[in-house]
């Protein structure tokens, strides 16, 4: 079954003639991806690698039916393009761009909700069902259909991960970068629903980095609720230099939280798996599976 | 991009938030003269970028000129926080009846902004917020939505205060947002702002933190951004401009790799392999070979390092970019120290090939690479 | 049953300390109307007629339970005001405060519409259940309780016409003043919607005038779905003088609409009885039923 | 309050939408320097505040200079659509090759702002809306929800443009949307706005109506505001002033009442009564006594009124403020022309005590008042 993005998911490109969304798409052809419809403003009525360019999503929705759009157009006009999508009626953006103010991001997240849209990213490698679908920019070699659920908050230790759990054979169902600003869509959390309910999915990883308090909050959510599935988490940054520091309030909005320590100790309290480096997550996983 | 209390507070002086009466000043005599301006007793505050001043000699009281002109003496050029101060700012001694803390930052689990806001203000607001949560009002909200003055009513409100100066507490409440939407701010704080002896409330201290990625909106600020890069070492300013993320570190072992996870993981186990790195460098996503170029020209002119770790999966990152980029810097600089590379994803097979063409050998493992580095230094 | 208002409906009034909003919480009081709080900022904590006074409707709410909110407030603060009624879930709100920027009305009707809460107003002289309850500034002297039931545009017009049927011994159910801005929440269809379905209401006044379509939407309303009760319809502005026009886009807004000649003629193609003159209503009403 | 021409194009300009090169003049000598100026061709065009100038001889076209001297020296002081030219707008002539319209304005029964555009634009736009409506384009918008770029680009897609120009005219549109919301217009209308034979647009002509109910934040505008005022005839400008809706009619019978449903309902039954109205006066909600003299005082100066009506009937009004200003008024001016005076509601009692106390007889029908005055004025 996998998750969110599947075989046939009909997916338009925002930014298509872009330099980056150009690149990707012809790389999501390549894998399968469906994609009915790209939009570029003032490049309505092209055709790019055999798709069809529109001017707005209201002229490509009046023309075709889609289930996800991938934003690649760059961060100035990327907030303007995630609430044209919303606006489309689509229940799923996902938002490559990085760089977007957090002020952009936090009206792109509430008109999400009150839309009902999910929203992956922004500043995110995408997702990838293995062996169906790709909304995003992942090196496709690195996946195989498999059993693993992958979650994770930076793109290129995802393909680490990822590229392990291929070799050792195991595979993945479906693989989601939620993004690594500090605020995007999709959290952890959700994620994490989403594949317990999945029947493909038999383990699920989560790789987590340093700041912020997402990890602690799994943990708790964890704790509270259980997980019927076996869960390995890996942190990374145990060693990295202490960051920026948001003045007296961030410590109080995230408390004590938000160094390596903090979440690999909530997890060991929730009774979470912990990988030491990224090559323990496929050892674990054999193991458990 | 932080900004010193003095820029913080003109900022909010202009969006109608009172601040102290005050002067930066560059130089001892200055400050003498403000200290007299002024009248009566001065503040006399070291303008550095980092928190908890007070506690370790920052901040200094006076009722005489002469002596306002000594403690500035002593105050400018000197290290506070490891930080070296360049300015002072003056200011009226306000006095204070009692702190307050108000600050809006970002609350990213909420996916909102969040206010914060408590009657027990001053240098221990951490604490209270450990030990006594329920002192500190919190109150999320929205871009969309927007923050009503009823809202803020509702906030000074709830802190205790009634009438007239409930609607002054609620205006300065509001305004803090204002200048956090206004100024893209990821923080806008005050703490303490000073209730005082009169009934008047004043922002004794000021600190806020721009958001970068939204430093193309406000073209002041920018060029500020761009100054202060200038001040930065040669290294990680040149790095900066560039778009890489560059931190210096202490080791031997120059780490550039694509993405902050994937590089904080390699930091991470050249440790755990016993290696010592020598900076944190982030290259981002989709990097081109002239930004490799730079990366490796960057961390290299480093004496200390003795050898560099290339960790690259790429996605949006095209590998032959990298392969590319790593060729071309070799050409130039000539180097001799050894250099391990590891590299997936997008295009490796090309990358692999142009690599192998010079001589270089790609690892394709991690563990393996890092283990590869860190032995190389030990021999 | 008469509409929206009934006896023992719970009312807060928003700028209740001041000028006009203190003269008429006594009015109110003394008709009857249960006026359980009043909201002025800084004047929480204090009394005004017995009502207990709050800073916040927020406040007010975590003390007491109402229904409608009457807002008093001068124009410069109204739709805070408002808005503020509107997040506090309140389901009716009366809005009497006159000159309210267009902007702020057409911001106040969105987001009221988005809440689900009906507006009254603004501009308007509120509405009235005959002896039963108040919400606004008519003169109470001037009301029975009766069988007809009004909707007007202007305040004083209203008087004129409901102080005729009081005479002739009909009486209201309820009164109601749409409010004479460009922009107003409850509209004429709305509120002969209303009465249709009320028991007591044995026959609906309306007090058009000119300028906008208001009238010319209502006849083509009635025109198309019809309406069970006795109608009559009066036009102020025969003869004043051509206001101001509002450019070419007044026009094609409106179409040729807006002038009493065009309400009138549309009022009689679908079939409503047209009174003269104010006083034509009471003629009409008493031939009726 | 409605903008001239000019004036609303400095605010298109400021809000990025391209106007003709062009100058505002005030003497014949002025529009000949300004044509030279200009160079070319130049339209010369009355500054009136009412539509359809062109087709009464407001609009002008020369390529001489002196001519244009001459031209200047005819409109200004010439009256257009019985407005005085004050001054004339000297601009290069467009050489057009589309005539476009772009309105943002209020759509009272769907209660938000709606835009109109049509590429047939030009003097008939009305006509074309009548008898083609599917040629206009509208589309509804509100002030929380905003109007994003996209929806701009969708009506200029709609319009049939495509590629840079789609994109030109978008933005076009959305800053005349700007150009509402930031100046509280009722009205921001270019008709025509011009494409260009170079296929640029260029705003040939603009109308802006502000919200009067929103000048108060609008301190520049206020004051224009206020000048205006002064060039009303001296009973309608003070009447303004305090907030009275007072129009000269033509007629003999003085009308005053409160609500202008109820003021034009008055003037519709005199009018069937075989009377003639000399004005239209308004009082407003909550009318003072003093408000009631000015009131009384503004009608009575006009020496063709032979009786007054008042009629009033008291919500927010009291009817006891009313009579003290009809009395007071009445010992003030030493009044002989005779007054019907119909009074009910809020503290009516009072009222009819009072003016009974001074002889004055209140009628309580209005139909009855209205009979009375317009057999006075028959005697």
């Amino acid at each position: 079954m996998a998750i969110l993005l599947r075989r046939g998911s009909k997916v338009v490109v925002q930014g298509i003639t872009g330099r980056q969304g150009g690149f990707h798409t012809r790389l999501m052809l390549n894998y399968g991806t469906r994609i009915v419809a790209g939009v570029t403003p003032g490049k309505g009525g092209s055709e790019f690698f055999g798709v069809k360019v529109y001017d707005t999503m209201v002229d490509a929705k009046s023309k075709h039916d889609f289930d996800v759009s991938a934003i690649f157009v760059p961060a100035p006009f990327a907030k303007e393009a995630a609430l044209e999508a919303i606006d489309s009626g689509i229940k799923l953006v996902v938002i490559i761009t990085e760089h977007i103010p957090i002020k952009d991001s936090i009206e792109i997240m509430e008109r999400a909700k009150a839309a009902g849209v999910s929203v992956i990213g922004p500043n995110c490698p995408g997702i990838i069902t293995s062996g169906e679908s790709k909304v995003g920019v992942m090196p496709i070699q690195i996946f195989k259909p498999g059993v693993v659920g992958i979650v994770s908050r930076s793109g290129t230790l995802t393909y680490e991960v990822a590229w392990k759990i291929t070799r050792c054979g195991l595979g993945q169902t479906t693989c989601l970068g939620i993004g690594g600003d500090p605020v995007t869509g999709l959290n952890f959390i959700d994620a994490l629903k989403l594949f317990e309910t999945d029947d493909k999915t038999r383990a699920v990883v989560l790789l987590g980095e340093i700041g912020g308090n997402a990890e602690e909050m799994v943990a708790q959510y964890i704790e509270r609720e259980g997980y019927t599935k076996p869960l390995i988490a890996y942190v990374a940054g145990r060693t990295a230099p202490p960051g920026k520091r948001m003045g007296h309030a961030g410590a109080i909005v995230t408390g004590t939280l938000g160094t390596a320590k903090s979440k690999i100790e909530a997890f060991a309290a929730a009774g979470i798996s912990i990988a030491e480096k990224p090559s323990d997550v496929t050892r674990i996983l054999t193991k458990k599976l | 991009m932080k900004l010193f209390e003095f820029e913080a507070k003109k900022i909010f002086a202009k969006q109608g938030i009172p601040i102290p009466k005050g002067k930066v000043t560059y130089a001892p005599d200055e400050a003498g003269e403000a200290a007299h301006e002024i009248g009566g007793a001065v503040a006399i505050k070291a303008q550095v970028l980092a928190a908890g001043r007070g506690k370790t000699g920052g901040i200094k009281f006076t009722d005489n000129i002469e002596e306002a002109r000594t403690i500035a003496e002593k105050l400018i050029g000197s290290k506070i926080k490891g930080l070296k101060v360049g300015s002072l700012l003056v200011e009226e001694k306000l006095r204070v009846s009692k702190e307050l803390f108000i600050s809006v930052t970002v609350d990213r689990y909420a996916r909102c902004y969040v206010i914060l806001a408590s009657t027990e203000g001053g240098v221990d607001i951490e604490e209270v917020a450990e030990k006594s949560p329920k002192k500190i009002i919190r109150y999320n909200l929205g871009v969309f939505k927007g923050f009503h003055s009823y809202e803020a009513i509702e906030i000074a409100r709830k802190m205790g205060y009634k009438g007239r100066k409930m609607i002054t507490l609620a205006t300065i409440i509001h305004n803090l947002y204002s200048v956090t939407l206004d100024y893209d701010a990821e923080l806008a704080e005050i703490n303490p702002l000073v209730e005082t002896e009169d009934g008047e409330f004043v922002a004794a201290d000021a600190r806020i933190i721009i958001d970068d990625n939204a430093l193309y909106r406000h073209s002041e600020l920018r060029e500020k951004a761009m100054k202060r890069l200038r001040e930065l070492t040669p290294r990680e300013a040149e790095a900066r401009r560039h778009g890489l993320a560059y931190v210096d570190l202490e080791g031997n072992i120059g780490v550039i790799g694509n993405g902050a996870g994937l590089v904080m993981a390699t930091l991470d186990l050249v440790q755990l392999s016993g290696g010592k790195p020598a900076n944190f460098l982030d290259l981002g996503g989709g990097a081109s070979a002239d930004i490799v170029k730079l990366a490796l020209r960057t961390v290299l002119s480093k004496p200390e390092v003795d050898a560099v770790l290339i960790n690259v999966l790429g996605g949006i990152t095209r590998c032959d970019e990298v392969a590319r980029g790593i060729i071309s810097s070799l050409n130039e600089l000539k180097e001799k120290r050894p250099m391990v590379v590891r590299i997936v994803g997008t295009r490796e097979e090309e990358a692999k090939e142009l690599l192998m063409n010079v001589g270089i050998k790609v690892t394709d493992e991690l563990d393996e690479a890092v283990e590869k580095v860190v032995e190389l230094i030990r021999r």
